[in-house]
Formats: C-alpha cells, sequence, structure tokens
C-alpha cells in the first residue's frame, strides 16, 4: 500500500490549480533543489500570539546568522545546506508537545528553544522521554535563552545544552554589582508570579543577605503574569516602601508598564532587569528611561568589541532595518553546534552532543566561551548594561537609545557549582 | 500608611473611571440588543491604536478627537453589516460572532502594526506632575484621564435623561420590546447605540493607551473584566455599571495596597502550619496576589445571591 | 436483527474509521492529530450536551476537562510511584469521575438559571479556577504544570503504551464509547428532557420536571465526559498545565461545538475534526494563519449559521428528491471563482505582510516589490469576484429548483 | 368533598392587589368554566393554582393537599395539569417528542437516564394514542416549532392532557381560531377531558354554555358569582357587571 504523506503534501493538489489557471505564465518556477540533502533544523518560539515579536526576532537571527555564515558560503560537512524549519509553540507547553512531534514527523533532530522555562522544561521532560523511548532517533535541546538553573541542575539531561546564564548566575554578578554600591540602603523586587519571578525573588534575598546583610529588603512582591492593567497601585507601594532600587525578573509588556509606571511616579532610583530592552520596549522606555534601567546579560552591548561583530550587526540591519541582534548567543549557539558536526563529520545528536561537550569557541566578539560537560551550561563573560543615548553605536528599535556595558565579569568569575546528576545514554 | 491609601484611592478612581468608559457602552449594547459583545474591550485596542498612528502625524490631540469617531464608525459597520446579519441566529450566534471578531481584530492588529509595544507617549503638555504628596507624584495626565472620563460620564447623564433620543434609549434598555412596538427605528438606533459605545471604547483606549502601554494583548486584560462590570452592575442600569466600575475599580486597588494574606489571619488565629503543610499554598496566600480574581469572585457570589445584579430592573 | 445491524452501522462505521485511520495516514505527525481529534471530539460533544441540547451557555467547560486532567496526571504519578497499581486504561474513568465531581459541586448553585445568570457565573468559576491553579503550584505545578509518565502501569498484553500509536488505539476505543455514551444519553428521558428544558423550561415544569434539576444532569454528565477527555489528554501528553483549564480553552471548545453545528450530534464531531486540522496544519503554511481562521470563523457564523453540520443537513431535502445532480454544476461554477479569489486575498495578505524579496506561493515565485504582480493578482481577484457575483444567481436558481416541492406533492 | 379547594387566595404585585380573596370548590368530575372582563385575574389565578405566582394569602387544596407555593412541578405531579393562553410548547423538538415528554412522569421515568426510549413500547404507544386523539398523528416527526396556529393548539392541549392529569386547566383554549377551528378544538376538549374535572377560562359565551357545568364570574380579582349556566345567564348581578357588557359589545 501507498504511504500516503497527505498532511505534509497538502498544497500540491492546489499547486496543480494554480498551474491550470494560467497564473504560470507571469511567473517564475520556484527551484531551490539542491544536490544534497540538507541539514534541518527546528526553530520552536512563540511566532503568533502575544509573544511572538521576542520569537520571530530569534528567528530571523537565526535564519540570517545560518545564511551568513554557512548556506551563502557552500553549506556545511562539504556542501550541505542548512535549513531552518520555524514551529511556533505559541509560548505554550500544550502546543510546544504538537510542535514537537511534528518535529519528530519531519526527522528533525535539533531543536533550537528559548523563550519561557515553562515550555524549555516540558521540552526537556518531553525530549528525554522520546529519546527513552526511540534509540535512534534521539532530538537535541539547544536551549538558548530559559534561565530556569533547575535545567541545567536537578533536571540537567545529556540531550539539552544552554548556551545563555541562568537566572543564579546573572543574580550572583548582579547582587555583586549591587552590593557593590553603598547608596543602596534597601531593595525592593517585584517580579510575576511564576517559576522565574520567584527565582529571582529567592535568590536575590539569599545572596543579597550574604553579601550585604545591612540592605533591607522593603518588598517582595508578586503580580500575575500579563493580567495587570495600571502598575500604579504596586508603584505607590515602591514609593512608599522609600526602596533605593528595583529588581525585577518581568519581560514583554509586564516589563514595560512596571518601568513607566515608576517612571511616571517621579520615582528616581535604579531599576535591574533581565529583559527590559529590545522589541518595542527600548523605544518605549526611551528618554525617561535613561539611565535608569540597567540589565544583566551574557555577552557584551555597545562598544562591541571586534571588528566582525560590528559588520555581522551592521549587515544584519542592511538585511532587516527593523530588527536588532537581540540575542548573539543564538548565533553562538549555532556555531558552535555546527563546529560540532564539522568535528564529528555527523549530524546525529549524540555525536554532536560528546563533541559539545567542554567545547571551547571563539565567539564573534573574541571571547572565549565554555560549554561545561558535567551539566551543559555554557560559561562566558556577563555584562551589566544601562539604557541610554550616550555612546550608542547600535541602537535599539531604531530609537537611538540603546545598551551600553557599564560593567563586565569575566567567564571565570561567572562559574558556579551545579547539582546536576546526569544520567548518560549508553551507545 | 495614609499615603498608600490616598494614592490606591486616586488609583483605583482613575482605573473605576476608565472602567466605566467601556462599561458604559457595553451596558448600552447589552441591554437594549441582548449582545454580549465580546469584542468590546478590542474596540478600546483599536482606539489605542488609531490614536497612535495619529499621533505620529498629527500629535496626540487629533488622535484624541478622531480615533474614537473612526473607531465608532468601524463599530456602526460592523453592526450594520456582521451583526445584524447574524441576529436572526440569536444571541449565541451573535455572541459567537463578536467573540470571532475579538479575535480577528487582534489578529489584524498584529497584522497591520506589529507585535511588539508601541511608543504612544502622553502629550508634552500634560507632562508634568499635577501634585506631590508624601514624595510621590500624580501624573496630570492621570488627572486628565480622570477629568475625561467624569466628563463622559456626566454627558453621557444629561443626553440619556434630558435627550429626546436619551429617553427612547432609557426606555429600549428596560423594554425593549415595547420600543420597537411603538414604532421607533430600532435597527438605527441599535447601529447608533453600538457606534456610540464603541467609539467610547475607542476613546477609553486613546486615553489609556500612553498609560497602560499599547500593546496587542490590551483588550485580553480588560476584556473579561467589562463583562463582570455590567453583570454585577446589572441589566440595564447605567447606575449600575457605574458604582460596579469604581467597586471593582477601588477594591482592585486595596488589594494591591494592602499587605495582608493568609499568613496575618492565621497568626490572629494563633494557629501556625509548617513549610512542608500539603496546603501550604493556601496558608501563604495574600491579598495582592488574588487581586486580578476578586472580580470574579464577585461576580459569581452576585449572581448566586442576587441574579438581577445590584441595581438591575430585569433578569435576561 | 438485520435492523439491528442497520441501525447500528453507522456507529460499526465511526468504530472502523477511527481504528483504520491510522493505516491510513501513519506518520508521527499524522498519529499526533489523530489522536488531538479523539480528545477535541469526546470534548466537543462533552460541551455540546451543554449547549446544543441542554441550551446552557458556558464559558467555563474546560474547567472539567482541566480538572479531569490534572487529577489523571496525579494518578499516573501514583501508579509511577506505586502507591497504587492498576493499568493505565482506566485513567479516563479517573478523569470522568473528578469531572462528574465537579460538575456535581460547581452544578448545585450554577444551574438554577440558564441564560446570562448561568454563562456568566461559568466565567467566573472558569476565571476563578484558571487563576487559582497559579496560586497552588503544590497541587497544580504553577505554569510548567505537573506531568507523569505512562509506562510504569503493568503491560496489557505485552503493550505497554510508550508509543503514541498505542495510547491512540486507547483513545479511540475511550472516544468510541464515550461517543456512544453521549448519544444514548439523547435517547433517554432525562435527555430528551434536557431538549425540553433548552425550548421552554417554564412548560417544562408544568409537565412535573424542575428545571434546575434536569439542567443539573445534563451539567453533572456533561462534566463527566470533559473529565473523560482531560484524562485522555492526560494520557496522551503524559503532561497537563493551567492552559487546559483556562478561558482559551473554554472558548476553543465553545468554537468547534459552533462551527460543527450545535443542532446536529455529529456536528460538535465535525468541528473537533476541521479546527484540530486547521490548527496543526495551517500553521505550517503561514505565521498569518491565525488571522485566516479568525476570517473564516466570522464567515461561517454569518453565512452557515447553523454550522457545516447544518450546512450538509441543508441538502437533506434535495437529497430525498433525488435533485442533488442539479447542484453540482452551479456549485463547481461559483466554487471555483470563489476558491480563486479566496487564494488571491491570501496571496494579497502574505504579500504586504511579508519581509522576504521573493514570496514563494502555491509553487509559485511572486516578487512583492513589483506593482506588476500586485495589479495582475488584483485582476484576478476582481475577475474571481465578478464571476462569484454572476453564478451566484444561477447557483441560488438550482437551489430553489432542487428543493422545490414537485407538482404531484402539492396539496 | 372538592377536588380543587381555594380559601380566600390573595395575590399582590407591589401595591396593586391582583387577586382579592377568592374562595372556590371544584367538585371532582365537573366542567368549571371561569369568565370576567379582561383583566380580571383570570389568568393570574391560573398561576397561582398551578404553581407559577406565589400566593400573597389564603390556602390552595388539591386532593386534600395543601398546594400554594409549591412548585409547578410538584403540582403538576399530583395530577394538575394546565395549558397556556400563548402556545407553549417545545419548539425545536418534534410533535411526537413534545407528547412524549409530557408523558414521562406520570409513566414512573423520573429523571431516567437509564432507559432507552426507543425500546419503550408502551410509552411509545401511549404517545401515538394521544397523537391520534388531538390529530395530529400524520404530523408526529413534524418540528413542532413549524405547525400551524390551529395544530399548535391542538399539541398544547396534548401536552397538557397527555399525562392523564386529574384536573385538567385550560387557559383560552380556542382563542384566535375560526369558527370551524373553534368547533373542532371544542370537539376535542369534550373527548380529552371525559371523565375528568376541567376548569377553563374562556371568552367565547357560546363555548362556555356549551361545555361549561358551572361558571365563575371574576370581576377585579373577586368572583361575583359561581353557579349553573342558566343561573348565571339570569344573574343581575352578572349582567350588570359581565354579560350585559359583552352582549353590548
Amino acid at each position: 500500500m501507498k504511504k500516503i504523506q497527505f498532511f505534509t503534501r497538502l498544497s500540491s493538489p492546489l499547486r496543480k490549480l494554480m498551474a491550470v489557471t494560467g497564473l504560470a505564465s507571469l511567473l517564475v518556477l520556484n527551484s531551490t533543489s539542491s544536490a544534497q540533502e540538507p541539514v534541518r533544523i527546528a526553530f520552536m518560539d512563540p511566532l503568533s500570539g502575544t509573544f511572538a515579536s521576542v520569537g520571530n526576532t530569534g528567528k530571523t537571527i537565526l535564519e540570517f546568522a545560518v545564511d551568513y555564515f554557512y548556506n551563502s558560503k557552500g553549506g556545511i560537512l562539504g556542501g550541505r545546506m542548512i535549513e531552518v524549519v520555524p514551529l511556533d509553540n505559541k509560548q505554550s507547553p500544550n502546543e510546544t508537545q504538537l510542535q514537537f512531534r511534528r518535529a519528530i514527523s519531519e526527522e528533525i533532530q535539533i531543536i533550537f528553544q528559548g523563550n519561557s522555562s515553562a515550555v524549555a522544561n516540558t521540552l526537556n521532560q518531553t525530549i528525554s522521554r522520546h529519546n527513552r523511548r526511540n534509540p535512534g532517533q534521539e532530538v537535541l535541546q539547544i536551549n538558548y535563552s530559559a534561565v530556569d538553573p533547575i535545567l541545567t541542575e536537578d533536571n540537567c539531561s545529556f540531550w539539552h545544552f544552554r548556551f545563555d546564564a541562568h537566572a543564579n548566575m546573572k543574580l550572583n554578578i548582579l547582587t555583586d554589582y549591587i552590593a557593590a554600591d553603598p547608596n543602596i540602603k534597601s531593595m525592593y523586587i517585584i517580579g510575576q508570579d511564576y517559576s522565574f519571578g520567584q527565582v529571582v525573588s529567592d535568590t536575590t534575598i539569599k545572596l543579597l543577605n550574604e553579601k550585604r546583610p545591612d540592605i533591607e529588603i522593603v518588598g517582595n512582591e508578586f503580580h500575575p503574569i500579563g493580567q495587570v492593567k495600571d502598575f500604579t497601585p504596586y508603584v505607590t507601594k515602591i514609593v512608599s516602601s522609600g526602596a533605593d532600587a528595583v529588581i525585577t525578573g518581568n519581560f514583554g509588556a509586564d516589563m514595560v508598564s512596571l518601568a513607566r509606571s515608576i517612571i511616571d511616579s517621579g520615582l528616581d532610583i535604579p531599576i535591574y532587569t533581565f529583559y527590559a530592552a529590545y522589541d518595542g520596549i527600548t523605544a518605549t522606555l526611551g528618554e525617561s528611561g535613561k539611565g535608569k534601567i540597567r540589565l544583566i546579560h551574557n555577552g557584551v552591548a555597545n562598544p562591541l568589541p571586534t571588528e566582525e561583530r560590528k559588520q555581522f550587526n551592521r549587515d544584519f540591519k542592511i538585511a532587516h532595518p527593523n530588527n536588532d541582534i537581540t540575542q548573539p548567543r543564538i548565533v553562538n549557539a549555532l556555531q558552535m553546534v555546527v563546529k560540532a558536526m564539522e568535528e564529528t563529520q555527523s549530524t546525529d545528536p549524540y555525536d554532536i552532543a560528546l563533541a559539545l561537550e567542554d567545547m571551547r569557541f571563539t565567539t564573534l566578539g573574541g571571547e572565549e566561551i565554555w560549554m561545561r560537560g558535567e551539566d551543559h551550561q555554557i560559561f562566558q563573560q556577563l555584562s551589566i548594561s544601562v539604557h541610554t543615548d550616550e555612546g550608542v553605536e547600535f541602537d535599539a528599535d531604531n530609537s537611538g537609545y540603546g545598551l551600553v556595558t557599564e560593567y563586565q565579569v569575566p567567564l571565570e568569575e561567572t562559574i558556579v557549582e551545579s547539582s546536576c546528576q546526569m544520567r548518560r545514554p549508553r551507545r | 500608611m495614609l499615603e498608600v491609601f490616598i494614592f490606591a484611592t486616586l488609583n483605583g478612581l482613575v482605573t473605576g473611571f476608565l472602567l466605566f468608559m467601556l462599561a458604559s457602552g457595553l451596558t448600552l449594547i447589552f441591554s437594549m440588543m441582548g449582545v454580549l459583545n465580546f469584542a468590546h474591550a478590542s474596540f478600546y485596542m483599536l482606539g489605542a491604536y488609531f490614536a497612535y498612528s495619529l499621533s505620529l502625524y498629527f500629535g496626540f490631540w487629533t488622535g484624541l478627537i478622531f480615533a474614537p469617531l473612526i473607531v465608532g464608525t468601524l463599530g456602526a459597520l460592523v453592526e450594520r453589516y456582521g451583526l445584524r446579519k447574524v441576529h436572526a441566529s440569536g444571541h449565541v450566534a451573535e455572541l459567537v460572532f463578536t467573540f470571532g471578531l475579538a479575535f480577528l481584530i487582534e489578529e489584524s492588529i498584529q497584522f497591520f502594526w506589529g507585535r511588539d509595544t508601541k511608543n504612544y507617549q502622553t502629550p508634552d503638555l500634560l507632562d508634568f506632575p499635577l501634585f506631590t504628596l508624601f514624595g510621590q507624584e500624580f501624573s496630570a495626565y492621570r488627572g486628565f484621564m480622570m477629568a475625561i472620563s467624569i466628563g463622559i460620564f456626566i454627558a453621557l447623564y444629561y443626553v440619556l435623561t434630558k435627550s429626546r433620543v436619551g429617553i427612547i434609549i432609557q426606555a429600549a434598555i428596560t423594554h425593549p420590546q415595547t420600543v420597537s412596538n411603538l414604532g421607533h427605528n430600532v435597527p438605527l438606533i441599535f447601529m447608533g447605540v453600538f457606534g456610540v459605545g464603541t467609539a467610547l471604547a475607542g476613546l477609553a483606549g486613546v486615553i489609556a493607551g500612553p498609560v497602560l502601554t499599547t500593546f496587542p494583548g490590551m483588550a485580553t486584560v480588560l476584556g473579561s473584566i467589562v463583562f463582570v462590570i455590567v453583570i454585577i452592575g446589572g441589566l440595564g442600569s447605567l447606575a449600575g455599571a457605574f458604582i460596579a466600575s469604581l467597586l471593582i475599580g477601588l477594591l482592585q486597588s486595596y488589594a494591591i495596597a494592602s499587605d495582608v494574606g493568609m499568613p496575618d489571619l492565621l497568626s490572629l488565629l494563633g494557629i501556625s502550619f509548617d513549610r512542608g503543610h500539603p496546603l501550604n499554598d493556601l496558608w501563604t496566600m495574600n491579598l495582592p496576589q488574588i487581586a486580578p480574581v476578586l472580580p470574579y469572585l464577585l461576580l459569581v457570589l452576585v449572581l448566586i445571591f442576587r441574579p438581577t445584579g445590584l441595581l438591575g430592573k430585569r433578569e435576561e | 436483527m438485520m435492523a439491528l445491524l442497520k441501525k447500528s452501522s453507522i456507529w460499526i462505521a465511526f468504530l472502523i474509521a477511527l481504528l483504520g485511520l491510522p493505516l491510513l495516514f501513519d506518520s508521527i505527525l499524522a498519529i499526533s492529530i489523530l489522536n488531538q481529534m479523539a480528545i477535541a471530539i469526546v470534548f466537543a460533544l462533552s460541551y455540546n450536551m451543554l449547549l446544543g441540547q441542554g441550551g446552557m451557555l458556558s464559558f467555563g467547560h474546560a474547567v472539567y476537562f482541566g480538572l479531569g486532567g490534572f487529577l489523571s496526571v496525579h494518578a499516573l504519578m501514583l501508579i509511577e510511584y506505586e502507591t497504587m497499581v492498576f493499568s493505565i486504561l482506566w485513567i479516563p474513568l479517573i478523569g470522568g469521575l473528578f469531572g462528574l465531581l465537579a460538575g456535581i459541586f460547581i452544578g448545585s448553585f450554577s444551574t438554577r438559571k440558564a441564560g446570562t445568570v448561568f454563562a456568566m457565573i461559568s466565567l467566573g468559576i472558569g476565571e476563578l479556577i484558571a487563576a487559582s491553579s497559579l496560586i497552588f503550584s503544590s497541587f497544580f505545578g504553577g505554569e510548567a504544570g505537573i506531568s507523569g509518565d505512562r509506562t510504569f502501569g503493568p503491560t496489557f498484553f505485552g503493550f505497554d503504551f510508550a508509543q503514541n500509536i498505542e495510547i491512540y488505539y486507547v483513545a479511540a476505543v475511550w472516544a468510541f464509547i464515550a461517543t456512544l455514551f453521549m448519544w444514548l444519553f439523547t435517547q433517554t428521558p432525562a435527555g430528551r428532557m434536557a431538549n425540553a428544558v433548552r425550548d421552554n423550561p417554564e412548560r417544562a415544569e408544568f409537565i412535573g420536571y424542575s428545571s434546575r434539576k434536569v439542567r443539573f444532569i445534563s451539567f453533572c454528565a456533561s462534566g463527566m465526559f470533559a473529565g473523560i477527555a482531560g484524562g485522555l489528554f492526560a494520557l496522551n501528553y503524559e503532561f497537563i498545565t493551567e492552559e487546559n483549564l483556562n478561558a482559551a480553552t473554554s472558548g476553543r471548545v465553545l468554537l468547534m461545538a459552533y462551527i460543527g453545528g450545535l443542532g446536529y450530534f455529529i456536528g460538535p464531531i465535525i468541528g473537533a475534526v476541521v479546527l484540530t486540522l486547521m490548527n496543526s496544519l495551517l500553521s505550517n503554511y503561514s505565521e498569518l494563519w491565525m488571522l485566516y481562521l479568525g476570517i473564516m470563523f466570522l464567515l461561517t457564523v454569518m453565512f452557515l449559521p447553523r454550522g457545516f453540520a447544518g450546512f450538509i443537513m441543508m441538502h437533506q431535502l434535495a437529497w430525498v428528491r433525488g435533485n442533488m445532480k442539479m447542484l453540482i454544476k452551479p456549485y463547481i461554477i461559483t466554487g471555483i471563482p470563489a476558491l480563486l479569489f479566496a487564494l488571491c486575498a491570501i496571496a494579497l495578505i502574505e504579500m504586504s505582510h511579508t519581509e522576504d524579496e521573493v514570496f514563494h506561493y502555491l509553487g509559485f515565485a511572486l516578487n512583492p516589490a513589483s506593482p506588476v504582480t500586485w495589479i495582475v493578482i488584483l485582476a484576478i481577484a476582481g475577475g474571481a469576484f465578478y464571476a462569484v457575483k454572476r453564478s451566484f444567481n444561477q447557483l441560488n436558481d438550482a437551489w430553489e429548483t432542487a428543493n422545490a416541492i414537485p407538482k404531484e406533492e402539492e396539496s | 368533598m372538592a377536588l380543587l379547594s381555594l380559601k380566600d387566595v390573595t395575590k399582590n404585585f407591589g401595591i396593586t392587589e391582583i387577586i382579592r380573596g377568592v374562595s372556590l370548590d371544584i367538585v371532582e368530575g365537573e366542567k368549571h368554566a371561569i369568565i370576567g372582563p379582561n383583566g380580571a385575574g383570570k389568568s393570574t389565578l391560573f398561576h397561582l393554582i398551578s404553581g407559577r405566582y406565589n400566593v400573597s394569602a389564603g390556602s390552595i387544596h388539591f386532593k386534600e393537599q395543601q398546594i400554594e407555593n409549591k412548585p409547578p412541578y410538584e403540582i403538576a405531579r399530583m395530577g394538575l395539569a394546565r395549558s397556556f393562553q400563548v402556545t407553549n410548547i417545545f419548539q425545536r423538538m418534534s410533535v411526537f417528542e413534545n407528547i412524549r415528554c409530557a408523558l414521562f412522569w406520570s409513566k414512573g421515568y423520573g429523571y431516567s437516564f437509564w432507559h432507552l426510549l426507543g425500546r419503550q413500547t408502551e410509552l411509545n404507544d401511549e404517545a401515538m394514542h394521544v397523537l391520534e386523539q388531538i390529530g395530529l398523528a400524520d404530523k408526529a416527526k413534524f418540528p413542532s416549532g413549524e405547525l400551524a396556529y390551529a395544530e399548535q393548539r391542538a399539541l398544547e392541549l396534548g401536552v397538557a392532557v397527555a399525562s392523564g392529569a386529574e384536573l385538567i386547566m385550560l387557559d383560552e383554549p380556542v382563542a384566535g381560531m375560526s369558527h370551524s377551528e373553534a368547533e373542532n378544538a371544542v370537539e376535542l376538549i369534550r373527548k380529552i377531558t371525559e371523565g375528568k374535572t376541567l376548569i377553563m377560562v374562556e371568552h367565547d359565551m357560546n363555548i362556555v354554555f356549551d361545555v361549561a357545568d358551572r361558571i365563575s364570574v371574576l370581576v377585579y380579582g373577586e368572583i361575583i358569582a359561581t353557579d349553573k349556566p342558566k343561573n348565571i345567564r339570569a344573574n343581575p348581578k352578572v349582567q350588570e357587571a359581565y354579560l350585559g357588557e359583552a352582549h353590548n359589545a
């Protein structure tokens, strides 16, 4: 019996239909056939719905980088192109499951995913389960942005690699920075009521207690994620608490609304954040946020250290004038995965995973980064940058405002212990 | 504590008045046409986006005037060419229609304006603190929001009680059948009310956009709350909607401002649980955390004990 | 005997279709979609018990689905830790049981009235439970949800249910049983009185029935079947999150039932199948698929008020009279330009959205930057629109003739 | 002994008193008509007896049991059935289903969800029998909402009497019918209420005097007379208050 691939070939009747209606006369027939089968990698993030802007930017960066480094230069592994397959998970754990099944149905074995730790956790569990039950069809999770520490600690997996510093690493550096500021005597913590918000809260309290016991935590607030109309009532509490600084793990609209409410209330205190830049946030904060908003992130912001990195940004801007390189770690992840493939001359996830372990790699920005083998966590320099319009060579949202690095910590100082007890598959 | 209370009250009032601008239109539509307009908050969002685009070229004030007009026209068109057609298939069909409309408006906004947050700013003219109390500023823009909302309330009250059209509408809210029997052009009234109702929602969007952030999710955040207000206030009662709007605005604001929770209650009762208790989540719950669901709790309680709503004059 | 066979032939066909489909569509993706369909069918049918048969418009039906699912995942965990040992085949029963319990509890106060009051209580309850699921994270697992593993239970004739195809057969059998029982429910006094109360709650009281109690029974049964669907979900995905009991899920089931056709038992089944397919396949082709879904949905509500099933049933009369062939030609004549118009509209929307220099569409490479492309497509769309408009009257006439009462039948 | 007994029944809506102390005994087997000018409170009285409204004061006994302020379904279960002035059937269900639903309770099915209706031969035969009685057997599968007006009225009657109630209350059963339709309807009423107790509200005096054994005259919420038809015709009070007026009109 003929196996019917109905679901993936739906368009062919339509194609015929278009052909008979005579449209063909003015159109060039498309020809993307290549000699060798492409290496397919999935990009699974929200591409529609509320969170879509972050996902679409990430997709654009990955696709651009694939083209920039490899496809335009004849491909990898002796002439194979890389094909990025976008999978829209709408940032929902449910949809992630469905899209994962689509990925394995199309025999994709590498999945890039970054947004939402809840999704990353789901994907991690799903992949572990799938790989255990289907030996020979394993899938690799390339996590470029989900920062819940548990992914490389208690729930660490051989099939998961993280290319971003996790929340505790970032908070470790951020609290060092705060602790060094003698003007800060009290701190207000506010966050979305979900796992990352809670990690930020718990860890901040713990670390500040160790580093600066004199700093008083004058508020520790959780608000429901994505449901707050108006942050002013929260800001009222911040004002009346007399806090010298605010720390928040908010992202998206919750981040913008919170920051604007704080600034609108006339409160002139620093706001320490993780995600207060790009995708419209920088433009919206604009002048009012200048010098007040600080971000902790891995890699570098302005000034970019090398000419290659600058050129990459410029070329990207030409191709995509309305997007920014928001997450250079996507590029690092791609380059390291390809390096692992080239080293092993294989696209088998198991081989790639072994090659990635303890890989040291020099990024476009000239820094050396390290993928620790024991828990699959990347280590690289961490920076704290400020939202400003001075000294910004590469701005965000075409707004003239952007991030300028104020404080940097080299790789060695970012290393933290891991409780990971990895179960390694036998081959 | 006093400053927290004062600001919580002010914030509650700002939110409450804003909610009333949405709820007033929805009450009119709901009471007269029996349509639970799920897309009402989407018109609010459209207002914010139109005003944003207009403000880029002509400034904030042009947006303030024209965006609600555009939204109102769109609303009237939707009523004329969409809802009226669906009307024959019954209330569930109408409701499902508005449900789909809300979905479509959100998607269209993402299509035309993109998915990121929009840099829609308050006008420079109002970019100063109105007053400073206990070190906290109350921005002039918030004062302006309140003034507009109160102005709308007064205007609406005046039109509905003094003008001929208003009296017909009032009658149509409480006795929709009778009014059509009296020979008034009910379809035209419906279209007008729908247009005005959505224009009010649009106006709310215009003035809320700069402070509450203009982004594609802004309708979802408000959507069902407005419903809740209309139901709590009671069918056919604008006054009820007004009271319910302020009630919910203040309720949420006070709940966030308060710091009490189960731990306080338990310690008052002298009970304590350790963290490992299976119901630990319940014992550590606090009021700010559940503030957003309070309106729904209120809704369920009101419906169980007083199905007509606070000031409702009729059921169904 | 023959009569029984004839009566049950549609059920046998349904069972064969359920069990046979994976032989036809055997890719991993197809199995995944079939699994979703089986779950969606049970869920949508359970919703129709409320709205279509009982006249209760609910905005919170996902609560019963979700609670059933959460309890089922907890049951999976109990099996995993060997607190209780039973075959995972019975998991949907646990989901159903808790759906029923939740239905009994919530129904005890929400079914007093139908109409707006009921709808609003269901909305409020839905929001309350969805919100508390995020607060009570030890039970609901916060936004990441909770997960189990279905392979730890006793095996069933050597199957350990590791593969999705195995679970599909479990789901298919359960979906069949649930569908059968839901249909049988409509054939009982309680089921018929649910219709009566939907049509006229007042009159129902004067023939001896408490409308409230009739609604309550339907409500509980509906909650139970939603719980079974939740249990199937838990088995299929081995995890469940807050999403599964929030308003979006409640909205989706309303759409399924409505688009399929509320007045017909088969309606929600059609709706579940169509929406699941669209959900899974459309997103493959365009990131604007939600926009198309919205447009399609509005068009359905406006032009097919009785859903797809209603549209099919519209042809019953023509079919009975043997006039279907009169309709085929007009349908094709109107249908082809309509399809062409839709394709052109999609092309225009996509072209205005894309950032690429070449836009690949239906096998053609279009240049979005060139006005020629735009003009040509607009021209085709215009022509197609004109063709639809012109041929529509003929279609209408054909419809009238096909459904006209033949002379001898007129009395 | 009276089958139905009203004692000083009063009903007010707000400050308006609609029923002002009505006392009335209906004897088993009698055909009783209630007449009176518009707005006299006839329908309200029906609603009070059948449980749709609660009484403000007074008591109602049916089969010697107190029934005032009980929910309609409990009263119906005791054997009191009624029809409505405005057609009040299950619009989206078939004619057959309408009748069958009306039979459920009296046949002891209750809220059963374990009896399959297709197998209840006796019940289905009974429903068909009622349909034959009301002359709608050939329309059994017809959606009831699409019946002609007179047919809907017949179905309305059928739903009321199907359960085999001992006391049947008909609220203007022939209102809105043409003369010949009304005649048929009266025949039907006679046929299906044979051997049962009947209370009816009707405006058409010919029908009232034709059908009723006794007549009560309700004026402004009070019964001014209850008597045999010929005595009512002769009663000067009635003539003054109602009949004269009606005859002159």
